[in-house]
């Protein structure tokens, strides 16, 4: 079996505590986190999850367990009600001097600005002279097939290129750390196949860190080194699987090894989701 | 709500005003005739019309005096209560400190601080232009405040994880989405401004410099001239109204592209 | 030349004209003042500006100085233009007196309401519920009959007759209302450190109003320049009306001379006050004035 | 932005401006004393706190009747306002032909109006409550108009769908989107509505018994009763503030569990 | 082969005027529309297509080629700027005495109502009394698997969360025509089989009419009676393929008919797609 459960990982950090063994290669430490929203919900029971350099770790788990919550506070935009998040050993993602990128599962975009303007927000805020932006949302714009559409307002966009844009937009800072919530859900499978590829080779060809929300096993199975199935209320980590690094071209969709991963984590979903009441 | 065409809706911006205009006039002449109402009490349309051509030139000298102030008061205001709404929402120890004393400039009525207003300010215009700020500012304040605060979170969170400076989320994502209350209190305020630079003319006005509309006023007032108060009132009301229409054409141009309340219309 | 600034009580009018006269025809500069003349105005309340130092001299109301004194204020009474008061009623025509109005509605400005509406009050014995606002409007008073208001001499008269409206006016002052009107007041400062500039601007003031009572033309000037919506006629409706009822020259000027001020009259000013609750009884009435500037000025009207 | 919690926020929002307010007190108590400023010009803090409690119970009694205009003219304008602005939304052609007039009742110069509304109401309190009315009612109008044009269209598509009348429309979709504008326009108001009753009291008099604060002020004014006049003011910028600190709370209630502008502080 | 190509179902509608001929089993007719937009997109290519009573018609194609565009027509949202829809032979929704109800792409919730309230609006709409619109709230919300959630505002949702209250608020009124933007398709895969096999016995036991836009092929098999490929720049259906009514258990997932049926339209995808530059 290639999965650890839960129990164990918290064992080991009950076991060592991470502030005393600063480990070079992490990149995002949970320690013992535990979220409660203002209005009682108990989103994320305590748990801890350490993130390695140029690990590709997909986070799968049923609506409403806790996947955005935990990206959120990886992002620093949520505080943990207890523990604390590490970010490559120091207490602030500014300190620890990673850049990060994140995909929200909603577009996010700024309705007054064109798709361009939108997508080269992030360097524009970092200062980045103009001519080089300009290549680069040129660039990523291509890159999700909204090459013509730079003038466009995003009301006048469909759903799915409001995302990419989105897309677009987290691409184009070239980051350490890639945080998506969700990212090509609402892609049709070509366009989200070829999303797939281009995400997985640009991860191999830099020593970029990724955390991917997805719903979809087959994806999860085809770009992660790492899964991480929760579970719901309150949410919880309940596996956490290591996926031996191969060649994922679109051959590996076929191969064996691929449907055995997929059943077993379709087994770990619906275990995971036995708590959810559907009638 | 709006299936008009477009040409169709902008013609009717003209038209219906203008029609329901001439109707009530129509209307006022006709009662005025038929009643006999002497002209000292309530001038016929044709006598306000007859005194604003042949006043013509005088009534415009005074409307520039009192235009002068209201722009100066207006852009005043804009360009203060902007930055105080700026502070505001920077720090929330400036706006608890601060606030409940932006809303006494409101309340405080200027026909009362005028006096001493011109006691200090030797320069009359300059007193005419504070005390026409004092009613304008408010209402930029509070809608701005607002609007800087009605950020989209979402957005509000990829700046801060782009780690963006206060100044460019200020710039960037607040200023911007706070457009349409801006504006809404860049139309309140154009006909404050205005009023104001009238009131301060009647309250502060220390003759001699008060050869503005409120002084024609008063003067038509005192003489009993009544058409050519009812001229001055309606040059007043129609500055007011054009002031206002260049304002709502500000906002659509700023906000037509997208946001909702600016379009359709 | 000395620098002087003299705020007057409102925009420029006849009923300021001895000011004008005296800055046109040069008898100010003959006594070695340059002087400015700065109109009041609704709202322009002379005694602050006075006492803040924005003027030096204002068109006082002995009414007011008695109640600055009651605050403490430095200010004194030095000399009037008028013997009396030019406030007054007008009326419709069928009133003859003021003795004539229980049953009308009187129109009080708000500076009515504690000036000569007491006086009124308790010499004719009409009811608060009587008035109503005055708001320096005739629309009222000519929409209702039944309807009397305040009123100068010169100025509402003047309007009415020009609508149309017949009226009929009486002054407070003919039937014993006791101030004196368009004084001069400055304050004691100045008076205690320059009695010759105080003294200069009085004799040269005074005279000039007897000059542009014999011949207003140099003042009307000036009148119009400062206030370009008076007209001609009023101001020659004004300058009579002013000589009809002997505001200048009436009273004790006729002995005494013009701009004299009387210990009696003060204290018939004060008597009043006191009695209608205006003022406290130990206010130091004699110090709203002092006769020193006018009683050896013998300017014979 | 808000990193203060939830408590601290809360003390900081009384203890600020309390803090601010004292040293500003403090800084001109002690500056009327170093320059010996007399009384009659600018009296000390002290004298208006010591006129307040002598002069107490008179200048209650005539806050209490500015009160009374003020209430009585923002009701009516919240009323009036908000009934104008819903028909504006609902017919384009009621919009185009009455608007422009709307802005008529917000430039006109109640100073200059109010003679003649003197002259048709008799009743010197509804009169004083006109005046007053108009000063209040144009940026509730605005204000409102704009929310109810600020509807996310998604949701107005999902009304059309179910095919929801203009009445639900309106209630259910227009009205809670309109809310936080409509609150801004509040806010504004509350305190335009405080100086309309005193500005018209101030042009139109009150007349016989039952003054207001406005004749409190011309009175002190022309009695060169200078502390009590800061007294008076005082009294009103304190209810102005009240009235305001009362919207915002009103505003906080209706929107804290929806909308971002009301969270957070 | 199991589909016609569109230029057929083109041709027989230029034969045959729809209006001529109307035809009592059609629900939603869009006769010869095209789409271009204010701002001079031309989203859609003059196109037509007849959906019977009954039918459960999948839409399917590249992100941006114009389904949501579709939907909203049939909606009687937008307005086609060439060509018309008809509704059971009639001009408008209401005079067709159908009812409809329609999930958007974006959950469209009212952000100062509860989820519940959010839920009860049509029936409100529709002056359901309280009583028994409360029973079908109950009921439509357990259904989504947010019973509990009655009581929350949108804003505590999660993005899955937010959508199945969208789900919930078209389920409960009802309707005889359901049109569906990628309902499921932010929410994981188990809820997903949990919501489609709701939808398929729903569809089954009334004489329901479903549009259901969605980007997953394994879910327009499982589901519809007819799946309909739209291609892209501007929008235009390239392939109409109905679909054997078989038993739609979980069984016919692993069936060969089913992944015959996947494979062949993955092909058509993939030509669909062909005219959208990735790169
Ligand atoms: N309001 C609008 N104004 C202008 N263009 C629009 C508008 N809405 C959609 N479009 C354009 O119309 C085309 C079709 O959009 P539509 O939303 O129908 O696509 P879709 O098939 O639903 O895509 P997706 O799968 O991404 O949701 C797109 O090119 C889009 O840019
Ligand atoms: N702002 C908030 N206030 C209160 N509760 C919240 C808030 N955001 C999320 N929650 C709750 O926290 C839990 C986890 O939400 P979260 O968005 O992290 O789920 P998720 O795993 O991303 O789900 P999905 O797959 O549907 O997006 C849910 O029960 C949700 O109701
Ligand atoms: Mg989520
Ligand atoms: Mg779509």
């Amino acid at each position: 079996m290639l999965m650890k459960t839960s129990t164990d990982t918290l064992a080991v950090d009950e076991q060592v505590p991470a502030l005393q063994m600063p480990d070079a290669k992490t990149v995002l430490h949970a320690n013992k986190v535990e979220k409660t929203y203002g209005n009682g919900t108990h989103a994320l029971a305590r748990m801890s999850l350490r993130i390695q350099r140029g690990d590709f770790v997909s986070l799968l788990g049923p609506s409403g367990c806790g996947k955005s919550t935990l990206l959120k506070m990886f992002a620093g935009l949520e505080e943990p009600s207890h523990g604390h998040i590490r970010w490559a050993g120091a207490d602030t993602p500014a300190k620890s001097g990673l850049t990060s990128a994140m995909v929200f599962q909603e577009a996010t975009l700024m309705p007054w600005a064109t798709v361009a303007a939108n997508v080269r927000l992030p360097l524009d805020l970092q200062k980045v002279p103009r001519v080089e932006s300009d290549a680069r949302v040129g660039k990523a714009l291509a890159q999700v097939g909204l090459a013509k559409f730079g003038h466009a307002y995003p009301r006048e966009l469909s759903g799915g290129m409001q995302m990419r844009t989105s897309i677009a937009r987290a691409l184009v800072t070239q980051p350490d750390v890639l945080l998506m919530d969700e990212p090509f859900g609402a892609l049709d499978e070509f366009t989200r196949n070829r999303l797939d590829t281009d995400l997985r080779a640009l991860w191999q060809s830099t020593g970029l860190t990724v955390v991917f929300v997805t719903h979809s096993i087959y994806e999860a199975v085809f770009l992660s080194s790492r899964v991480v199935m929760m579970a719901a209320r309150p949410g919880r980590i309940v596996a956490d699987v290591p996926l031996e690094e191969t060649d994922r071209s679109e051959a590996y969709r076929l191969s064996p090894p691929f449907s055995e991963h997929c059943r077993t984590l379709s087994g770990l979903l619906m275990a995971a989701s036995d708590t959810i009441d559907l009638h | 709500m709006q299936t008009l065409s477009d040409h169709h809706a902008s013609t009717l911006n003209w038209l219906a005003p203008l029609i329901v205009g001439a109707v009530f006039l129509l209307l006022w002449q006709g009662l005025c005739t038929a009643w006999q109402v002497p002209v000292y009490l309530v001038p016929k349309p044709s006598d306000i019309a007859r005194t604003l051509v042949t006043d013509g030139p005088s009534l415009l000298l005074a409307l520039a005096t009192t235009l002068k102030i209201t722009v100066l008061a207006f852009t005043l205001a804009t360009v203060l209560g902007v930055v105080a709404a700026f502070l505001f929402v920077q720090n929330r120890l400036i706006e608890a400190s601060l606030f409940p004393y932006a809303i006494l400039l409101q309340v405080t009525p200027v026909v009362a601080v005028a006096p001493l207003i011109i006691i200090w300010v030797k320069q009359p215009t300059l007193a005419l232009v504070i005390c026409a700020t004092l009613v304008t500012v408010f209402p930029i304040i509070s809608n701005t405040v607002l609007g800087l605060r009605s950020v989209n979170p979402g957005l509000l969170n990829l700046f801060k994880l782009n780690r963006a400076s206060r100044w460019q989320t200020l710039v960037r994502l607040r200023i911007p989405s706070a457009l349409p209350f801006f504006f809404g209190g860049m139309r309140i305020s154009s006909g404050l401004a205005l009023i104001g630079a009238v009131v301060a003319e009647f309250v502060a006005g220390t003759g001699g410099t008060g050869t503005g509309l409120a002084y024609e006023i008063l003067q038509a007032g005192f003489q009993i001239n009544i058409p050519r108060l009812f001229a001055a009132l309606a040059l007043i009301s129609l500055t007011g109204v054009a002031l206002f229409v260049s304002m709502d054409w500000l906002s659509r141009k700023a906000l037509g592209h997208w946001h909702e309340s600016a379009q359709g219309a | 030349q000395d620098k002087v600034t003299f705020l007057t009580s409102w925009y420029a009018q006849a009923e300021h004209g001895g000011f004008y006269q005296a800055v046109a025809a040069g008898i100010y500069k003959k006594h070695g003042l340059d002087v400015t003349i700065k109109m009041g105005g609704p709202q322009v309340n002379g005694m602050q500006l006075l006492t803040a130092g924005q003027a030096d001299f204002i068109m006082g109301y002995d009414l007011q100085v008695l109640k600055s004194l009651e605050q403490g204020l430095p200010v004194t009474t030095v000399a009037t233009s008028f013997q009396k008061d030019l406030q007054g009623l007008m009326t419709h025509e069928n009133v003859n007196g003021l003795g004539d109005l229980k049953t009308k509605t009187i129109l009080v400005s708000t500076s009515g309401r504690p000036t000569w509406w007491p006086w009124m009050k308790a010499k004719y014995g009409y009811a608060e519920a009587q008035a109503r606002p005055y708001t320096f409007n005739l629309q009222p008073f000519f929409a209702d009959p039944n309807t009397v208001q305040q009123a100068y001499p010169s100025s509402e008269p003047y309007q009415a007759n020009k609508a149309g409206v017949k009226t009929k006016f009486f002054l407070f002052a003919d039937e014993g209302y006791p101030p004196y009107g368009t004084t001069i007041v400055a304050t004691t400062k100045l008076v205690a450190e320059k009695p010759d500039l105080v003294q200069r601007f009085v004799r040269a003031s005074i005279e000039g109003w007897k000059a542009y009572l014999a011949n207003p033309a140099a003042g009307n000037v000036l009148i119009k320049q400062d206030n370009p919506k008076m007209d001609d006629e009023q101001i020659t409706f004004a300058i009579q009306r002013m000589k009809e009822l002997k505001v200048f020259d009436g009273g004790d000027a006729t002995k005494l001379g013009a701009g004299v001020m009387t210990d009696a009259r003060w204290k018939q000013t004060y008597d009043f006050m006191v009695g209608a609750g205006l003022l406290k009884a130990d206010t130091d009435w004699k110090k709203a004035y002092t006769t020193q500037f006018v009683k050896d000025l013998k300017v014979m009207p």
